[in-house]
């Protein structure tokens, strides 16, 4: 039977040179990198080696780079951690409606402690537009958190000119650059922030692994207090085989990020031809061109998400939805409802996010078997039973 | 996530599809939840002769909509209004905690219907309770921890 | 040349069972756990039967086991997330004055949110005494944490007398028991705790993964805040193959357990023995017999403990000390002062901690090496010279 | 950690001993910290016939008073009172960030020692500060970023 993985949004498979660039770091060299002698000096050496070439990679320096436990620690220590940092200086945070729940939930709960969050709104294709940013500063503004790029409809912000804007009005940048990493070419300097987040799953690295990138002069409080590791910022001892991985991960997928990404492009948007083509009543979600070459969003009138994704798995067929239903919570995903869909089709959508090792042919099968699927469920469904008699 | 009972359910649907002339409709949930069951009866001398349904939802109410159907067809009236979404639970292995919500919906489905037979039919159906329009079982249920 | 590993306490190597269990889930069963496809299915299961077989090995239930990404991140969600949820009850904790960093760093940083903490003291063996918890209570008490084994002098606390008091005044009780995990026979619900905290590097488990027992009714707050994973407490992707690895490495110390600690056992008496018979102006630190299977420690008179780690790296052999330099802070170890070490005698400790896998070829090995090594060092002490002076 | 100069000023310190009837002695450091050094002083006609050194510490506390020692040697009273921790630093190829104020104390003992040599001598050496007892330098050099 097929099997296609097309959920690469959600996580990835860890690369094979990755496992083996971890590999001796459990058994041989697992010492504590804090420790001095020699099994010990050999894991510190795998830490700092990892730590200056993602620094490298992002344009950063070595002292900028701090290894967390994924994105949604870097975004909640980003967020929080310069929220208290600043707090004499003020406590309105701006970020955007379509952020992750690891932003999202981080400034909900810091309004709960007092701070002001000012949610911008997104365009049609999920875009923040920067005047709205200016417009939302205030006196008392101490950060702008945006996502570089979204999870669900893969919408690009446009970050440089976002960060230019904080730059002149003396506001810190934070962005969840989480889908991004990895899979667009970025330079902390020129993309004008002072804080990003990463995730190593998302890149073919290993889970439970990330950083933050923290602009030297930045001040951060600590969220996880401990001992002196990470330059007394971030306690607990290293997960040194996470971060070689993390950092071997980085290395590969920008360097192989070109070729990738034109393969990918390529084979996006034959899918979101071949589906626009072959089934009536959809659409696409997210901007048409400014969005990441992995990901494929579309709402399908009628019918609903998690149904589509049980009878595509069912034919070998991995993707996602923003269905409510996946997700355990009532409400369909935050973003299909920011970029203006009505309920009852945001919770018909369908997101395919597509990696380096997917081929034609296994789009070939999924916009072969997609459309039966999609008129299977429609055909069950009271809502379009509803439509065709309006329509008749 | 599911049981065997749940997919088989769900892949195969029972009595799905739409009665002409069906003596009693009901309509329950709405888009905005992600979950709308419509049931068709078709009642003969207090007999539930025939059902039908069309759902729009996620995989358990799918199967719940279904497993539904089955155990009230060929049913007298009574024994249909005893329904219970505890019943359909059972029937179906069980369901994840955050889909419990779907069994209720089925259950609400067929007791929709038989009102509105009644309704039609001006007649009263012992313990028959009126449809209400509030989707309230949905935020009993949730598995909210904090 | 010799290799003798002798700083167990400090971290473990991964178990090559563990790591084996680990690797399908990078690889193959890579998926996301909150995806609902064939592929992630099998991770969610792996965490399910994970979580299941912890709970299982503590005596707690499923439900009542949250993964994290180590000792310090459990110890920090613990103590803030139960001062959050209590705040409208109290604000006053209990803790000691030779717990871990993680536990006493968090303590500091609510002092600064205006909670109010109580340090007890140790007796000269490092125990906290339950009367002196009992008297610490007050209306106000609404978490005592104590830890269950400590890091350096390997002393074991009063923990379920000190729970049974908790119990009887309706405080909550939080145990660090990073280095009792995998060391003694536990069960949450005998030791009773409302909270334990666990990392799986101290028992032969991966880095970077670690858990948190939160009894059922126990309110807590999350600290990372994001998806709905973990029961909605505890945002993020989960690290499959480190959760993996933990309950594997946990159910392999369990039943190795009896075995490993009669040996040990045998192994630091034997060491204890030979450094105080043959090294002149020697302490044992910590308790006599209520230590850890695997924990030495001991001060030198004169010398200083970096010093002594170098030489004895120089022979391959690694341990560790309470001294500053290896901390880069100027206070030699807070738990060595604690039990009333002056701080020149702080300085000189070495703390050798063993592992199954030590032989009595190694300890002799040692114990021939290092009286020439303090002698050495003895020799470059003026603090020597003064003494000698003084005695002559 | 530590370069390889380090170490083996470490591994194989120069000049450590002591001396009798030494022209001047400096101690610096305490306990409390954790480093103390004592250097002597043999100093004939200006110059630093011989010196030794003994020192309670850390490796860098160590190979600092070795290198210091071996700065000073056969070295003018003058160009002693120069020695600068930089110098001991570059010599060594650096030190890591939280152990630099060992080079710091190393600088002060020498500097002491010429200290006790001219009280002792009842002179007045040019450039020579009286030394201190306090250990700012220990503070204000911790990379501590919070
Ligand atoms: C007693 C104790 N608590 C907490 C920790 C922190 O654990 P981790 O380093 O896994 O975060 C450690 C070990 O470092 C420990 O020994
Ligand atoms: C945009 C974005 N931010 C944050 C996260 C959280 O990352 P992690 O699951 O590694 O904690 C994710 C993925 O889950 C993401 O897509």
């Amino acid at each position: 039977m097929h099997k296609i993985y097309f959920d690469h949004a959600a996580t990835t498979s860890t690369r094979k040179e990755v496992v083996d660039a971890m590999l001796p770091y459990f058994i041989e060299d697992f010492g504590n990198p804090s420790s001095i002698y020699e099994v010990a000096r050999r894991s510190k050496q795998a830490v700092d080696e990892s730590r200056q070439k993602i620094a490298d990679l992002l344009g950063a320096d070595f002292s900028e780079i701090y290894f967390t436990s994924g994105g949604t620690e870097s975004d909640n220590w980003a967020i929080k951690g310069v929220a208290e940092s600043y707090k004499n200086k003020g406590n309105h945070i701006i970020t955007s409606s379509i952020e992750h729940h690891a932003v999202l939930h981080t400034c909900q709960y810091l309004e709960s402690q007092g701070y002001e969050v000012t949610y911008l709104p997104v365009d049609e294709y999920g875009q923040v537009n920067p005047e709205d940013v200016k417009k939302a500063i205030k006196n008392t503004t101490i950060l702008i958190s945006i996502m570089y790029a979204n999870n669900e409809i893969g919408t690009i912000q446009p970050i440089e000119e976002i960060g230019r804007i904080a730059k002149e009005r003396g506001v810190l940048f934070h962005t969840d650059a989480v889908q991004a990493v990895g899979h667009i070419p970025i330079d902390v300097k020129k993309a004008n922030v002072d804080l990003l987040s990463l995730s190593g799953h998302k890149f073919h690295g290993p889970k439970g692994i990330g950083a933050l990138y923290v602009r030297k002069g930045v001040r951060i409080k600590a969220i996880l207090h401990g001992g002196a590791q990470e330059r007394n910022r971030r306690g607990g001892t290293e997960n040194v085989p996470g971060i070689v991985g993390l950092a071997t991960a980085l290395e590969l997928a920008i360097k192989d990020m070109d070729e990738n990404n034109k393969k990918m492009l390529e084979l996006r948007d034959y899918i979101i031809e071949g589906i626009s083509q072959k089934v009536d009543f959809v659409k696409l979600n997210g901007h048409p061109t400014n969005r990441l070459a992995n990901n494929i969003n579309f709402t399908f009138d009628f019918i609903e998400g998690e149904s589509l994704l049980l009878l595509l798995d069912s034919k070998g067929i991995f993707c996602s939805s923003g269905s409510a239903c996946t997700s355990g919570s009532l409400d369909p995903s935050h973003v299909l409802l920011a970029i203006g869909l009505p309920h009852e089709k945001a919770h018909g959508s369908l997101r395919v996010t597509i990696g380096d090792e997917n081929t034609k042919e296994e789009a070939d099968y999924f916009l072969e078997v997609l459309p039966p699927i999609v008129q299977r469920l429609r055909d069950m469904s009271p809502l379009y039973e509803d439509f065709k008699k309006r329509k008749n | 996530m599911y049981s065997e009972k749940v997919m088989d359910h769900f892949m195969n649907p029972r009595n799905m599809g739409e009665l002409e002339n069906a003596s009693g409709v009901g309509v329950v949930g709405n888009a905005k939840c992600g979950d709308i069951m419509k049931i068709y009866l078709d009642i003969e001398d207090d007999i539930i002769k025939d059902v039908k349904f069309k759902t729009f939802g996620c995989g358990a109410a799918v199967a719940t909509s279904s497993m539904a159907t089955e155990l009230v067809k060929g049913k007298t009236i009574q024994e249909a209004v005893k329904l219970t979404n505890k019943a359909v639970l059972e029937s179906l292995d069980g369901l994840p905690p955050v889909k419990v919500h779907c069994s209720v919906l089925a259950e609400e489905a067929i007791h929709a219907a038989l009102w509105d037979y009644a309704q039609k039919n001006g007649i009263e159906i012992e313990g028959l309770k009126p449809p209400t329009d509030n989707d309230d079982h949905h935020h009993d249920i949730h598995d909210d921890e904090e």
